[in-house]
């Protein structure tokens, strides 16, 4: 490209949304009080123009990187974009009713959850170690304030406080370990630190290659802090459980699809474009972190009988699932975990999208009484959860199955048998968890009246587009295969 | 810039006031204590940025930190006039020690690295507000640039939506 | 073959149950009749398999197309020997438990229709799935909608057993999919392929750990003592159609596992092992027996003995020999009709009593006398009388193991013994004597439909047993093909028979 | 079941017409009958005239239609003239299948060699009963000297008896049933017989078993009746086990199953020596386990006594003529391989002296008439086999075949006698009904005389015989353990008759009043057989199977047995007669006096009281304590679920960490930075 | 003793960021707590402005200007989330916000 002339192509996708969250604050703004603005839907709109975006990107027009190659439109970012604004999509239909029946009801939710993406596809697609910085920043304090938008429960605010004290205590480890490799290679940039890393001698900083190498792990080690919080690894997942079960439930499933799904594409990235050459060094680190958060997350969900809060520990046990497969990147693993990322994401919203359906005037169904005889007063949302569950489970014919095959194989790819064998065993643990909702709703009689809402029309769209996601990927993952194929390769494709 | 002692003195000073308020502040049971412990240290760190050559840096870490940051944490704690921490005997003796005992093995690990880096003084360095600004909006940092609008404006919007009164609109 | 006619097998129960989740749940009857007349049409479409199968080694209606390339997945299906008369079995045996459900399947008729036909189109494909990743779907997806069956319809402690049942089994095939895996990225073959994969057995010292992987999915599925806890209590809970497809088709996909898979796939292992899974099958059919002798509970005592008869299955497989192969596929098939009948009958005694407990009946050969004559049919057959199908199985397996273990034949001819007892002691506490309780004074016998249901059974195994050739015929070639094979192919063995005559399809098995 | 009768002869409907039994009412479908009768007739005809080689499987075939037809329609025939019509339909398919049989004999012995057997192999089907790699069982027939001699026994004893239970079953509801379990049992006893090979021979043999445990417990109602026909399928089984094993051993070593090939196999096999354990005497050894199931040997002779709770026209069939010589029959159907070993053959006759020793002395203390006759048959087969023992296969059979006249004799007049009692058969409560049953008397008479070995009756014959053979075969024990059993059994026997029909009666007067002749029904197959009983002896059934035996001629015995014997019998009736008709309380004197052996004889030495205690509490005791609740429940299924409970524990112990404070979480992120920087610098440099 | 200089500063980076993450764990109240995690924020900015005098590029100094920006836009969120959870339950002491646990 001319130098001076900005290509700007890349970053439309980020700006529509972007551009959306301001209209729906002006929209709010102008809008009389005691009228309502039709918030959801600009918010709608522009996710779609996002997606209509990312879609001409996609199809071979304004792929590249920009802006001094500290932004990318690669085949990962797009991915990665396209499914943050599908869930995003997905989240917003699930949004008016429970908001509605929640009090909820404000403008600024959906400038929130806009921001939110925008963070989100900024980390993605970030080259350069600050952009992830303040990227992530962006969809932190977003989603910090998301968490606590719900006042009526006591929970949300408490979620609020510990997700954000948390947070911004790891942010601190990550922005150290950004420090260290600055200091180390001179630059943020991804590309340019593996160069100096792999080179080694280069850097002025270095007094010795022992030196240089302490520095860089040093610097990957809380690389690693920071996105182990981020995606709710064990043992930094602590945030996690609290956090999912306080906030208000269509953010935690956004939380749970895009800020998990973001934070992957980030970790994913700065990991294999930067840090390829250190990869014997941590991915082994990664191994062992896999491990413990798969038996954690699974033995936490176990012992749950909150249902959101169960949900949540089965989230950390999945970002562990995730993990193993991150010791086979770059290639198959990769693959896997953008693969598992979309059926996951659909799971997730599916999953916390029902109990956000069903919530009426206040009261969400959180327990297992709660979900006592659903299946004969809500056939269709009963089987779509059941869907769901068997998905998490990872048995066939789901998403999950096929994701989860494909995690393992690529662990296995790497030589990391045991991480499979742990991995499956803990499937079979959680099959139980995720059973006792199944049986809660099929086996056992209703109790009382039916309390819950009917399912509305956007509710009821974003739930049967997940389950169909969630089934298709299970019979038919194929293209969604070779997105992730061409997504994983097209890292470092383009500097 | 040269280096002269009288250099190397003020930034020993400074570096030790630093670290003497940030010591300060978390000995403070008082929370407004602390917040005035803290502007000590951004101070004195302001001027270790002036001292290792970062005038511009200087500058914004009083603008900003000192006068904007903890300015609102101030007004924070005087609008909840917040009280000191009530001594609970014996509270997390053993959480303290253990948190001591980590962040100390932190230090160290982090600490062996940083002292087996050489840590040369590149010469004619120049951090001067019009270098530091022809760089930032160089199109490498256009993106970070304006995304931090966005980042302004999220954080904007939270704390109206959180801090707001209930009912209020 | 151009047309897929397994795919069309496969997938009609499945359309059909799609069809079916269009109707509403009130229309009970429709959804009664239009999953039996589809399974029953199934059923007859199958025969065209039996039709056109010629009695030779290999495989038949094989359909092989890319799937999942980036997995190295292929959609790759076939029948052989083996799988033909199981895939028989499977369509023949849901349209006759779907019919004995007619009445005791009250509420939620529409999902149990659906839930039995997505559980044919789980067993049919595990028996066509010639890809490991394939027969993995099928084998998982499977437990669900056992699951729900026995969860939902079942009996007073459903949930414990159905929770039992789904985390037993799939524990078990866990490590399987490791395995599938491992086998996979070691293979020289590179692909999920079983045929392929079959071709070319990894390193010895590597199957053994897949074997054992591989054994314990199987063992479990089967299942071989010690891990066959969760069959009586899956059994007892699950309402008469789920007891009869566990017992007449889940079950031996243990066994068929074994025969296509952890036997062909590891030849080494498998010659390793075999002394060790033979001497499990022989506890297990000595075990069941003993412990199915003193049950109090009528489906919990055909419950063990189905881990006593299916032992005969793993030890002619252990003994891997022409005959006991041949057997152990034939009395797979026997289990399948008499296990099966016996739990329909099982069933008809509950829809009238409610009741299970064997204390609670008695005396009722004078007021069911078409039931009790019935009844012993199936018990006979059940208790490997010769001229019923139970015998030549057993018969098979006992002479073509001979060559493994000869006291672990000795000590699985007292499960014949064994066999008689419990069997008879049964029949004698159910049938004879006099009426004690008034309840069954004034029971009635089977009706028209029940006896369309147990009818076919018991003329299965009688044809069954006069007449095996029917269906040893179409088995043996494959079978040999198999042990053939499977013996060259072990590396451990190549070099001892090198020096021995020329190989031919023996008798003598992997030992 | 000495108290009350069985259903024997269920409640009298009211007192017959003394002297004029009532005739069974073929009037109730003669048309049917007729019809069938006459169809099956010229089917037969048109077989013998242009399908000979057919012939066999509708011999074996015949019995199978009549069960199938009774087991299908059996409701409908029913439903017509009380099922008197299905009892002459069981009558016409046996009675066919002995006129073919007698037809198939006769043309057999035209063939030339054809005393060594013609196969039949069926061509109808396209397929064999088993083919699996080498193991193969073809549906074959062999007719030769031997079964030729078993078809006639079981097709004729067989009609007699069905034509007997037409009378003796009148009034039972469940005729139909009854025979149409007759005619399936004649149909595998005849398989039994006729079987060209060891695994369909099996067929039959467990087939006919199945039978028994059927007519055992006919009368299902009743407790004992069903338990009784219980214990003897599972001790029949254990045999059976022995039996399987044995063809295994004998395919795996000899390579075949076919009788006539492991004939001509045996012939090139080396024979064994004694004590030597090698697979011949293995093979032997487990085939007589299977032979001493069915023909109720030591030690497993417990069931057939107990198999008494059957009707009495079964008793006759199953256990004393057919069934129950089948062991007799397959031994010496296999005398080539047991030639081969001393060893089986010396615990053949051993095994079959010490039965026959068993069951004559406990019959001296039985006071049910038909348990004496029960121990008898016990004790005859252990005569058969004492015969085969010593290497007379041909007399075994010979006897087996006199046997089968005589027992059956006895047995029919037995039940003639209960029948007459209204379902009493304890002895002690008969007497004197000389008088008043008298053809059944005589007959009674004629059989317990050829049992006792009285020339030139039928018994004296096969047993002077034996007698002779153990001689031959320089086994002097076992000859005198022969004699022995011969005056027990002229001895009990004679005490038999004494009870029943002299002295005075001792039943009660209601019962006595109701005393009458059997009708002609049951009569003319008692005459029949006592004509059996008289004449069978005379028929040289060891020259005439010898052929067929692969065995060389018998020689000659001494000329001084006939007397020795005859003697003997004489003794042991006179004995008798002393005893229990002129000196009526030494018995009670000698019970008195010998307790302990005559509790010994009561308790039938103990055997059942073992196995009971053996099948009850260790089998069943710690199947239910050791192996379910302890094993199973509390260990295997108590490690699954412990595994589980473990998890939840586990989970819960993991859940704490959990806290709910924040700093908590934060230190524990702490924790986890310094762990993962201390694991790359450190631990992976 | 000029490269010193740097180190020196960069040791006192890592002083102040461990004295923040153990602040952390030594107070309750949230704003202290707070506080000390803005004070590890500019315990790296010391960092930053070390490194960037190290190689004498100007990186350090932009990426501080953006650090400065998060921490402000943190302490905008964070002191209106302590705001809302203070009118709920008049109380900054940390540990008193467990609802959720376990």
């Amino acid at each position: 490209m001319t130098p001076g002339a900005l290509d700007l192509r890349p970053l439309f996708p980020a700006m529509a949304v972007a551009l959306a969250g301001v209209v729906v604050l002006l929209a709010q703004a102008f809008t009389p009080k005691g009228g309502r603005a039709p918030a959801a839907a600009l918010s709608l709109a522009g996710l779609v123009a996002g997606l209509v975006a990312v879609i001409v990107i996609a199809s071979g027009r304004g792929r590249g990187a920009v802006l001094a190659g500290s932004v990318a439109a690669d085949e990962y970012a797009l991915f990665f974009q396209g499914l943050i604004l599908s869930i995003a999509i997905l989240a917003v239909l699930l949004s008016p009713s429970y908001l509605r029946e929640t009090g909820t009801d404000r403008g600024e939710y959906y400038a929130l959850l806009l921001f939110a993406v925008v963070g989100m596809m900024g980390l993605v697609s970030a080259l350069e170690l600050v952009a992830v910085f303040v990227a992530l920043e962006i969809m932190s304090v977003a989603v910090y304030a998301m968490a606590g938008l719900r006042r009526d429960r006591e929970e949300s605010q408490e979620a609020a406080l510990k997700y954000f004290i948390t947070g911004s205590f790891s942010s601190a480890f990550l922005l150290y370990g950004i420090a260290v490799l600055y200091g180390l290679t001179g630059t943020t940039s991804l590309t340019r630190i593996a160069d100096v890393l792999r080179s080694g001698a280069a850097s002025p900083v270095a007094g010795s290659a022992g030196a240089a190498t302490a520095l860089a792990l040093v610097g990957t080690g809380l690389l690693l802090v920071g996105f182990g919080f981020k995606v709710a690894s064990v043992p930094f997942h602590m945030w996690a459980p609290d956090a999912y079960e306080g906030a208000p439930t269509t953010v935690t499933a956004l939380m749970a699809a895009g800020v998990k799904a973001a934070a992957f594409g980030g970790f994913v990235r700065i990991f294999q474009q930067a840090l390829p050459d250190l990869a014997a060094q941590w991915q082994p680190a990664v191994a062992v972190l896999a491990v413990v958060t798969m038996v954690v997350g699974n033995l936490g969900a176990l012992a749950q009988s909150n249902l959101k809060r169960m949900l949540a520990y089965s989230s950390v046990a999945h970002a562990g699932y995730l993990m193993t497969a991150l010791v086979a990147a770059p290639g198959r693993g990769t693959e896997a975990i953008l693969f598992y990322l979309v059926t996951y994401a659909a799971v997730n919203l599916g999953g916390f999208g029902a109990f956000a359906a069903l919530t009426r005037s206040g009261r969400e169904p959180l327990t297992l009484s709660d979900m006592a005889g659903l299946s004969t007063r809500r056939p269709l949302l009963a089987a779509a959860l059941t869907v769901f569950l068997v998905s998490l489970t990872g048995v066939p014919v789901s998403g999950g199955f096929v994701g989860k095959f494909y995690l393992f194989s690529a662990a296995v790819g790497a030589g990391y048998v045991s991480l499979a064998i742990v991995g499956m065993l803990m499937s079979v643990v959680s099959a139980y968890y995720y059973l006792r909702v199944v049986i809660a709703m099929y086996m056992r009689e209703p109790e009382g009246e039916d309390t819950w809402s009917p399912i509305g029309a956007g509710a009821g769209l974003a739930l049967a587009v997940s389950t169909v996601v969630v089934l298709v990927l299970g019979v038919y993952p194929g293209p969604v295969m070779d997105w992730a194929r061409m997504a994983a390769r097209s890292i470092g494709s383009i500097v | 810039m040269t280096l002269t002692l009288f250099h190397a003195i003020l930034f020993y000073a400074f570096g030790g006031l630093a670290l003497g308020g940030a010591l300060v502040m978390v000995s403070q049971r008082n929370p407004t204590y602390s917040a005035f412990a803290l502007i000590v240290t951004l101070v004195a760190l302001s001027a270790e940025f002036g001292l290792l050559g970062s005038p511009f840096i200087a500058a914004l870490q009083i603008v900003v930190y000192a006068g904007a940051i903890m300015v609102l944490f101030l007004f924070v704690l005087m609008l909840l006039s917040v009280k000191a921490e009530a001594r609970v005997e014996g509270e997390g003796r053993v959480f303290k020690l253990v948190a001591l005992a980590l962040g100390a093995l932190l230090a160290a690990e982090v600490g062996s690295a940083l002292l087996a880096a050489k840590t040369p003084m590149a010469g004619g360095f120049d951090a001067s507000a019009r270098a530091v600004a022809r760089l930032l909006f160089s199109p490498q940092y256009l993106y970070v640039f304006e995304a931090t609008s966005i980042l302004i404006l999220a954080s904007l919007v939270g704390a109206v939506a959180l801090a707001r009164r209930e009912g209020g609109r | 073959m151009t047309t897929d006619l397994l795919a069309v097998i496969v997938l009609l129960p499945v359309l059909g149950a799609i069809v079916l989740a269009f109707v509403p749940a009130s229309a009970e009857r429709a959804h009664k009749v239009v999953a039996i007349a589809l399974t029953t049409a199934l059923f007859l479409l199958s025969l065209a398999l039996v039709e056109g199968f010629r009695a030779e080694p290999g495989m038949q209606f094989e359909v092989s197309r890319d799937w999942l390339p980036s997995l190295g997945v292929r959609y790759h299906v076939g029948v052989d020997g083996l799988s033909l008369w199981l895939i028989i079995l499977t369509t023949f045996l849901t349209p006759i438990s779907l019919l004995a459900s007619w009445h005791s399947i009250h509420s939620r008729v529409k999902a149990f229709n659906i839930f039995m036909l997505l559980l044919e189109a789980g067993m049919l494909g595990v028996f066509v799935a010639l890809d490991l990743f394939l027969f993995y779907i099928f084998w998982e997806a499977m437990l669900i909608p056992m699951y729900f069956l026995i969860g939902i319809w079942g009996h007073e402690r459903r949930i414990y057993a159905a929770i039992k049942f789904f985390l037993y089994t799939m524990a078990g095939s866990a490590l399987m999919l490791v395995a599938f895996i491992v086998l996979y990225k070691t293979s020289a073959a590179h692909t999920f392929d079983i045929l392929a994969l079959v071709q070319r057995p990894v390193a010895p010292s590597l199957q053994m750990w897949l074997f054992a992987a591989f054994a314990l999915a199987f063992a479990i599925k089967v299942p071989m003592f010690p891990f066959h806890t969760w069959l009586p209590d899956a059994h007892v809970e699950a309402p008469t159609a789920g007891s009869v497809i566990l017992a007449g088709v889940l079950l031996k996909m243990g066994g068929y596992g074994f025969l296509r898979l952890a036997f062909p796939l590891f030849p080494d292992a498998a010659h390793r092992f075999a002394p060790y899974i033979g001497a499990l099958a022989v506890v297990g059919i000595v075990y069941g027996a003993l412990v199915s002798l003193v049950q109090p509970n009528l489906k919990k005592l055909v419950a063990y003995s189905s881990v006593s008869h299916l032992g005969f299955v793993m030890l002619g497989i252990a003994a891997f020999t022409t005959t006991s192969v041949v057997g152990a596929v034939y009395q797979m098939l026997n289990h399948g009709i008499s296990t099966g009948a016996l739990f329909l009958m099982v069933g008809m005694l509950y829809d009238r009593r409610h009741t299970f407990a064997i204390e609670e009946y008695g005396g009722l050969k004078s007021v069911m006398p078409w039931f009790a004559s019935l009844f012993l049919l199936v018990c006979l057959s059940s208790l490997a009388v010769p001229g019923l199908n139970g015998f030549v199985g057993e018969f098979l397996i006992m002479i073509g193991s001979w060559s493994l273990s000869r006291p672990m034949v000795v000590l699985a001819s007292t499960g014949v013994i064994l066999a008689a007892g419990y069997i008879l002691w049964m029949v004698q506490r159910v049938l004879y004597g006099e009426v004690t309780h008034e309840a069954n004074r004034a029971l009635p016998d089977l009706s028209a439909r029940e006896l369309a249901v147990v009818i076919p059974m018991v003329v299965l195994a009688v044809v069954m047993g006069v007449a095996s050739p029917l269906f040893t015929r179409l088995i043996e070639p494959s079978v040999q093909t198999l042990i053939y094979d499977t013996q060259s192919r072990a590396t451990a063995r190549a070099r001892t028979v090198a020096a021995a005559p020329a190989p031919g399809p023996t008798d003598r098995g992997v030992r | 079941m000495t108290d009350h009768g069985p259903l024997d002869a269920p409640a009298l409907p009211g007192p017959p017409a003394p002297g004029h039994p009532p005739a069974p009412g073929i009037s109730g479908s003669p048309w049917v009958v007729l019809a069938v009768w006459s169809v099956v007739v010229g089917a037969g005809t048109w077989l013998l005239r242009s399908r000979p080689d057919a012939v066999p499987f509708a011999i074996l075939l015949l019995p199978l239609l009549g069960f199938t037809v009774l087991a299908l329609f059996g409701d409908a025939i029913r439903d017509q003239g009380e099922g008197t019509g299905a009892a002459w339909l069981a009558c016409s398919t046996v009675v066919t299948s002995f006129a073919l049989s007698v037809a198939t004999v006769y043309r057999v012995m035209q063939f030339p060699g054809g005393h060594t057997g013609l196969r039949f192999t069926q061509p109808y089907l396209g397929f064999e009963w088993i083919e699996a790699g080498a193991f193969r069982v073809q549906v074959n027939l062999l007719v030769d000297n031997l079964s030729s001699v078993m078809m006639l026994v079981v097709s004729g004893v067989g009609s007699l008896i069905h034509v007997y239970s037409v009378g003796y079953m009148a009034h039972d509801e469940d005729k139909v049933r009854y025979f149409s379990y007759l005619n399936l049992f004649t149909f595998f006893m005849l398989l039994l017989v006729l079987s060209g090979n060891l695994p369909l021979m099996f067929v039959g043999w467990e087939g006919v078993g199945l039978c028994s445990y059927l007519l055992i417990g006919f009368w299902f109602k009743k407790k004992s009746a069903a338990d009784a026909g219980k214990k003897a399928f599972i001790v029949n089984r254990v045999g059976d086990a022995g039996l399987i094993l044995g063809m295994i051993l004998a395919f795996h070593t000899i390579g075949t199953l076919d009788l006539v090939d492991l004939a001509s196999n045996a012939t090139s096999l080396s024979e064994e020596a004694l004590w030597q354990f090698g697979p011949i005497t293995a093979i032997c050894l487990l085939l007589f386990l299977g032979a001493c199931g069915k023909s109720a040997q030591i030690p497993l002779q417990v069931w057939l006594p107990d198999a008494m709770e059957g009707p009495t026209p079964v008793s006759a069939l199953i256990h004393a003529a057919t069934m129950v010589t089948a062991g007799v029959y397959m031994v010496a159907r296999l005398a080539p391989l047991y030639s081969l070993s001393p060893t089986a053959m010396l615990v053949v006759a051993v095994t079959g002296a010490a039965t026959s020793v068993l069951g004559a002395t406990v019959a001296l203390v039985q006071t049910d008439i038909k348990k004496v006759l029960a121990y008898s048959t016990v004790s005859q087969l252990g005569y058969m086999f004492l015969a085969c023992g010593v290497g007379a296969f041909g007399v075994g059979i010979f006897h087996l075949f006199t046997h089968a006249f005589f027992k059956a004799l006895l047995f029919l007049g037995s039940g003639s006698v209960i029948h007459a009692l209204g379902g009493e058969q304890d002895m002690r409560k008969m007497g004197g009904l000389r008088k008043r049953i008298p053809w059944t008397y005589w007959t009674f008479v004629i059989g317990t005389a050829a049992i006792s070995g009285i020339p030139p009756l039928a018994g004296y014959k096969s047993k002077d015989e034996i007698l002779g053979g153990a001689l031959a075969a320089g086994w002097r024990t076992l000859f005198a353990v022969g004699l022995a059993v011969a005056l027990l059994t002229a001895f009990y026997m004679t005490r038999a008759v004494i009870l029943t029909f002299f002295g005075t009666y001792r039943g009660d007067a209601e019962t006595e009043s109701h005393i009458h002749e059997s009708p002609w029904v049951m009569l003319w197959p008692l005459l029949a057989l006592a004509v059996g009983s008289i004449a069978g002896g005379y028929v040289d059934i060891p020259a005439f199977v010898a052929p067929a035996l692969r065995l060389e001629a018998r020689e000659g015995h001494p000329e001084w047995l006939p007397y020795l014997a005859t003697a003997v019998a004489i003794a042991g009736i006179a004995l008798a007669y002393y005893l229990y008709a002129l000196y009526r309380d030494i018995p009670g004197r000698i019970y008195a006096s010998a307790r302990g052996l005559a509790r010994v004889l009561e308790s039938k030495y103990g055997f059942d009281t073992l196995y009971d205690g053996f099948v009850s509490k260790v089998v069943v005791g710690g199947s239910e304590e050791v192996l379910w609740k302890g094993l199973d429940t509390r260990v295997i299924d108590g490690a699954v679920n412990g595994t589980a409970t473990a998890t939840a524990a586990l989970a819960r112990r993991v859940r704490v960490v959990q806290s709910g404070l924040v700093r908590a979480y934060a230190l524990l992120i702490l924790g986890g930075a310094v762990a993962v920087l201390s694991y790359l610098l450190w631990v992976r440099p | 003793m000029s490269p010193q200089l740097v180190q020196h500063a960069l040791l006192l980076s890592l002083a102040l960021f461990a004295v923040g993450v153990v602040g952390v764990f030594l107070r309750r109240n949230i704003i202290t707590i707070f506080m000390c995690v803005e004070l590890m924020l500019n315990a790296v900015n010391l960092a930053f402005i070390a490194f960037s005098r190290a190689w004498g590029n100007l990186d350090g100094q932009v990426l501080v200007f953006f650090v400065l920006t998060v921490a402000a836009a943190e302490a905008a969120v964070g002191l209106a989330i302590i705001i809302s959870i203070h009118r709920r339950k008049d109380t900054l002491d940390v540990d008193a916000f467990r609802v959720m646990k376990w």
